[in-house]
């Protein structure tokens, strides 16, 4: 099988799409001549034509808008945001319109969109290249929301939201474009080419949505995690010797709650772990879920480690970031408690 | 620095408050017929004054003048004079049901029928409108069964919006009238995008986007622009003007340009600026910038100067803000009575002809009330299921919202 | 003391600050001449004149990017989003701009605004009339959320809101404007003049951020409400006969943690309320925060009614709208389980 | 409709990619001195036209000509020069720091330099700036320390902004320019808001507001052009055309028509277009809107026509959109050069001069960056405390952070 950096992944995910259905069209800043700042959309306009992949002006809220109207003539529109940091223009496109259309209109009208934007931390960019805003889109009804952690995930997850009757948010852990990143960032990076999961299948395949995948089974206790965190924690387990369930959650809405709940009875302890800020993190729902569900199974309480809630700095990026040091001593303090 | 005075802030004032005396006279109205027909693949640096004056058609004494004049036939003009008619009836009897409790809430169309129903006229089979809450005309033109309207006000079994949505909020693909939805503006970049996709497609249909004045200053309206502009989006861009927005005068969105239809000066697409009130301008303006679209010429701003006669809906009551005989004294006249003095003018109506359409239309609106009752109103008889309220948020239901509805034991 | 509603308790906030310091201005949506659809602004205009009460055009964003700008010059903008539902065009200008702008400049530029909303149900409203998004704000660091439910604390809270140096999201819940509500819709309305809540104080006061008020204290189980929910709660209590403890959150960020906790290790059980969807909604978070803070005193799992994760109804809004018997149901449940 | 041929969508596309031989003949540039300059009460609508040129004062011989030249003294325009070259030669070594690791991000002004150095100059104590990350040039002509820019760049623990920002995001109070945000033009309606604060206060100071030709797209455009005309609010409106937008030409954001600042014909303001690579042009139009917003007559849109000859940022190779000579064969010429020939020609200069000039800045930017690298660099020295991270979110913190505080144990 090929081996593929997650940008490829998500590149080969969208040719085939488009490839597959001429009603796939993809657009976005600077994602049409040149191919996206990330380079996820490179060659799709050479291949496809410049009415199926262009460049849009600097309007976040245009490229949504204009995607639902779109959608709601027949085609299927996965757009890109620059950053998530940037989705905040389009927040009234997404939540008041993407996420109703097909209640409000009882089903007249749909808007199967993909909102595809790179999320997350790690590259010392600051407040405005950092941000981890899934929990504004898991608290909206008629959304469903998506974090890969790897290639083959990221490309069978994108190909199947993009099918998916419904509007995706669909989150790249941009730190994990390259290669999978536990958190060390004083070691040497190591490129997908060098991990199993790089190796994606070359042509269409989906991975449903609302299924988690047990990257580590373990007794000891459960870790809830997505996207980067998914590597930091299996290196806390790695670090710490203890014998943790790590869980890639993959799809936050649906979610795959049978799962996670299965885990938590069987271990009867449980970190939680991302990156975005803690207060109202999607880590808040998780932890009321696994309460209500595993109370009876539960040996101490869940911890999560998260984001501090304040902004995302710049110089004091690794003191901001849940690595595996934090997340080993909650893991350590769970075992204890 | 001393030697400047200070600054203050300018807060734009309606001429008029409660209490004044209603007077329109500086308010420049050129001649029907003065304004010229540019051919449809005009360049638009070269009509750029269309943005500052009114096409109009109609003159006081009901004749058809100017280059704008013709784009219907006399049957064609009675249906329009039937459609305007029917909506007039249909908001009084809807206004009426809200008043005595069979639904929440309502919003008439009065002074403005004219706006949406020679709209739909120029449209084919197939385009999209996007409308606001005012333009229920576009579907009454077409021919959307007033039952249905009804049953959605209602909020009744039969609703075909399931009782999700606040009375008004129509929808309808088969009669090209999108979803309406309650924030704002939203919808004019969606029929951007709607018309993008017809030309990625290489279709020939068009779409048709509806704001109304005071939402113009909405980020929607930049980014249907700026998008409309930028691909030539096969679109009509279409701002009604009726001058409040609910207790708030047009000059406060407007500022300092003359018009709304100047806004589109500065994206070079071609603005006009028509009579609202006159169901053969609106429809001739319509068809040209429809037709421009269709041709692939690209975008057309157009602006309404109509005037919102009613309150802004059920819930407001403009005495706190207008002087209460400023809709009488609004100087393009009433829609429906213009055009049933020209069709008498030509020799089609009169004013018999004319009352016995009026309780004809009315006999047809209460018929369809007593029918839509039957499937209930808002607090009485049939309602749609809570079922309902789980279904339909996502095309299958996923486990937590089963969940849910489980709890809510339906 | 002379009775209020909510309605003249809020508009006397604004009198009072504008009165007290010209450095406040008011403005919104027909906010001005008019003064706003629900009456709260009524004569500050025709009182402070037009450049300190204003209409402004419909653009949120404008509204409260302008109200930023303002604050940055020295100002104390108070402005009115129309209803909560239409805050989305502002919110890039609230996350991005007004919560982080302190931290970004390290204070030399700061944010102190208000920005007031009528927020949530009961009102046959349907979707765009009767939302309640603040878990929007409580998972943004630099903000702080406000949700009263009385007059008196309407009033105290929203001058301290307009005193206070950070940027305040204060949410009105419409259907207490003009009286308690419990939830039984098909009872008669009781007016905020024959209730002890409806007794203001004629002058200054504040209310501190920050502080929860135990509305009835109880042993049986503690119930975290806020806004309209208040009165659900209390409601429940009494026809269920549970001895329940009631707190009112008043403020969500920050949040009164002491108390709660205090209470819930007393009770050694808890039933949270809300009108918002379930998924992420602040629930989430107290669901979070109790099981970490009170694991070993919980008897039975923690409990929410919310509001579904569907868009809100018009028609079944009596089936959407978490009323005294569902959170009777919730609390009997928590007692039993 | 069968008598329709298929739609199709336009992308526009920019003339040249890598690979063409650029070629600028097709851009219609006015002659120095040509284009008039109106009393500052002019009536926007008098002088649209001046939304379509371009206002120039240096001709190709360096003279100034012309109705807008003679707002500067010699040595005022001494002055200009320096501070343009002092930012050149900033920008060289900090983006060298970055290729050295000492920092993780740089934005470079190549070629833009006259637009943010000689615009500060109109402007007096007081008034505030709402940048983007594209005018450091205001803090260069302004006095701010290269220090002090230095110290933020480098996330140092002398960082004025504590490392909370990505490099060139400055903020500083006393010298009127607001606290960069990474989200593009949202300060552009926050200017607005200051400058109505000012007027609300009777004050005499107006605020100056900047957005880059891609932003303009944005929401946040067009709400400050909507409140700026509304409530005549005293701030300039500024639009940086830098031809590009990352790797997305300005075709895309300008649409169909011709000129960014016909964006502000549509709300009846003042509309210039300035070349922006000619210091004393800049200066000249700055200066007349700086004080129509002065003396209470509202905001004016100016735009800015120059060439953004460096990389987007340090992320960004350009060769892969465009041609790597494209700036070379820009008709509006070099910003710096064309001062230095101007006061050459004016006897006040000479290239001698000019060397010894770049010499002794250069010496200063080197021993700027000598001081403030002994505060530290990103990766190694001095750093910002991490208790800086949990201060100032709040003015006091809550009790929430001290917990976080403390587990993140600092
Ligand atoms: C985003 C948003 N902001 C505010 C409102 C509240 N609102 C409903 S209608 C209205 C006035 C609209 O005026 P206009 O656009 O002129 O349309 P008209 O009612 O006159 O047809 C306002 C402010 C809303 N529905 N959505
Ligand atoms: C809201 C938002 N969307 C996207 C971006 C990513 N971005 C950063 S700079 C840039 C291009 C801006 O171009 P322009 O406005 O022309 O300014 P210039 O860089 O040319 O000075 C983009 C798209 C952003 N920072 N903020
Ligand atoms: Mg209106
Ligand atoms: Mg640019």
């Amino acid at each position: 099988m090929p081996r593929m950096t997650m940008i490829e992944a998500i590149r080969s995910a969208m040719d085939i799409s488009m490839a597959r259905d001429e009603k796939v069209v993809v657009f976005g800043e600077d994602v049409g001549y040149f191919g996206g700042v990330f380079r996820c959309t490179a060659g799709l306009q050479q291949k496809y034509g410049k009415s199926r992949c262009f460049d849009t002006p600097i309007s976040e809220l245009g490229i949504v808008g204009a995607a639902i109207g779109m959608a709601a003539y027949g085609l299927r529109p996965c757009v890109e945001i620059q950053f998530a940091d940037y989705f905040y223009p389009a927040y009234d496109q997404i939540v008041s319109e993407a996420a109703r259309l097909r209640f409000r209109s009882a089903g007249q009208f749909t808007s199967p969109i993909v909102v595809r934007m790179p999320t997350g931390g790690g590259i010392f960019g600051a407040q405005t290249h950092s941000q981890s805003p899934e929990a504004l889109f898991t608290h909206v009804a008629g959304l469903k929301t998506i974090i890969p952690s790897n290639p083959r995930d990221a490309k069978g997850l994108l190909i199947a939201a993009i099918e998916d009757p419904d509007p995706v948010i669909f989150l790249e852990p941009k730190r994990l474009y390259n290669g999978p990143f536990d958190g060390h960032h004083d070691r040497p990076i190591m490129p997908w080419s060098k991990h199993d999961l790089g190796e994606v299948p070359d042509g269409h395949y989906t991975i449903p949505l609302g299924k988690a995948e047990i990257m580590r089974s373990g007794s000891d206790l459960t870790v809830l995690a997505y996207g980067t965190m998914t590597f930091v924690a299996l290196a806390a387990a790695e670090e710490t010797g203890i014998d943790a369930e790590v869980i890639d959650l993959r799809t936050l809405v649906p979610l795959d709650l049978e799962t996670i709940v299965a885990s938590v009875r069987k271990t009867g302890r449980c970190v939680i772990v991302h990156e975005a800020t803690l207060t109202s993190g999607f880590g808040a729902e998780l932890a009321a879920l696994v309460q209500e569900h595993c109370f009876y199974s539960l040996e101490t309480p869940i911890q999560r480690v998260t984001g501090w809630d304040t902004p995302y700095p710049h110089a004091q990026e690794w003191d901001y970031f849940p690595g595996p040091k934090r997340v080993g001593e909650a893991m350590v303090a769970v075992m204890e408690a | 620095m001393s030697d400047y005075p200070p600054l203050s802030l300018h807060v734009p004032e309606p001429e008029l408050r409660p209490g004044d005396t209603p007077d329109f006279s500086n308010v420049a109205i050129p001649k029907a017929g003065s304004v010229p027909r540019p051919p449809i693949d005009v360049d638009a640096k070269d009509i750029k004054e269309l943005a500052y004056s009114i096409i109009r058609v109609l003159n006081r004494e009901g004749e058809a003048k100017g280059p704008w004049a013709g784009s219907l036939t006399a049957e064609e003009t009675l249906a329009g004079l039937r459609h305007m008619m029917t909506l007039r009836a249909f908001d009084a009897r809807m206004q009426l049901a809200q008043r005595q409790g069979k639904t929440s809430f309502y919003m008439q169309h009065t002074g403005e029928e004219a706006v949406s129903c020679a709209f739909q006229r120029a449209l084919l089979p197939g385009d999209m409108n996007f409308p606001t809450y005012r333009q229920a005309g576009l579907l009454v033109a077409s021919g959307y069964p007033l039952v249905d309207m009804m049953n959605q006000v209602f909020s009744n079994e039969a609703d075909p919006v399931k009782g999700r949505q606040l009375p008004v909020f129509y929808s309808s693909r088969e009669h090209g009238f999108f979803s309406i939805s309650g924030n704002l503006a939203t919808q004019f970049i969606q029929a951007v995008g709607w018309a993008m996709a017809s030309a990625i497609s290489n279709d020939t249909k068009i779409a048709s986007a509806w704001i109304g004045d005071g939402s113009t200053a909405e980020n929607d309206f930049h980014a249907a622009l700026v998008f409309a502009s930028t691909y030539r989006a096969p679109v009509v861009l279409n701002i009604v003007n009726n001058q409040w927005a609910i207790s708030t005068f047009q000059g406060i969105a407007r500022g300092g340009s003359g018009t709304f239809a100047a806004r589109g000066l500065g994206f070079g697409m071609p603005a006009l600026r028509v009579d609202g009130n006159d169901y053969l301008a609106v429809h001739a303006v319509a068809k040209w910038a429809v037709e421009r679209a269709r041709r692939g010429l690209g975008p057309t701003l157009v602006e309404y100067v109509t005037y919102r006669v009613g309150p802004h809906s059920t819930s407001d009551d403009p005495s706190a803000y207008r002087p209460k005989t400023e809709s009488d004294a609004w100087p393009l006249g009433d829609p429906v009575i213009r055009l049933k003095n020209h069709l008498i003018r030509l020799g089609v109506w009169s004013d018999e002809r004319h009352k016995q359409a009026e309780a004809e239309i009315q006999d047809g609106v209460v018929a369809a009330q007593k029918e839509a009752e039957k499937n209930g109103t808002l607090h009485a008889g049939g309602k749609p299921s809570v079922r309902d309220m789980f279904e339909g948020v996502y095309a299958e239901m996923p486990p937590h919202l089963r969940r849910q509805r489980q709890q809510a034991g339906v």
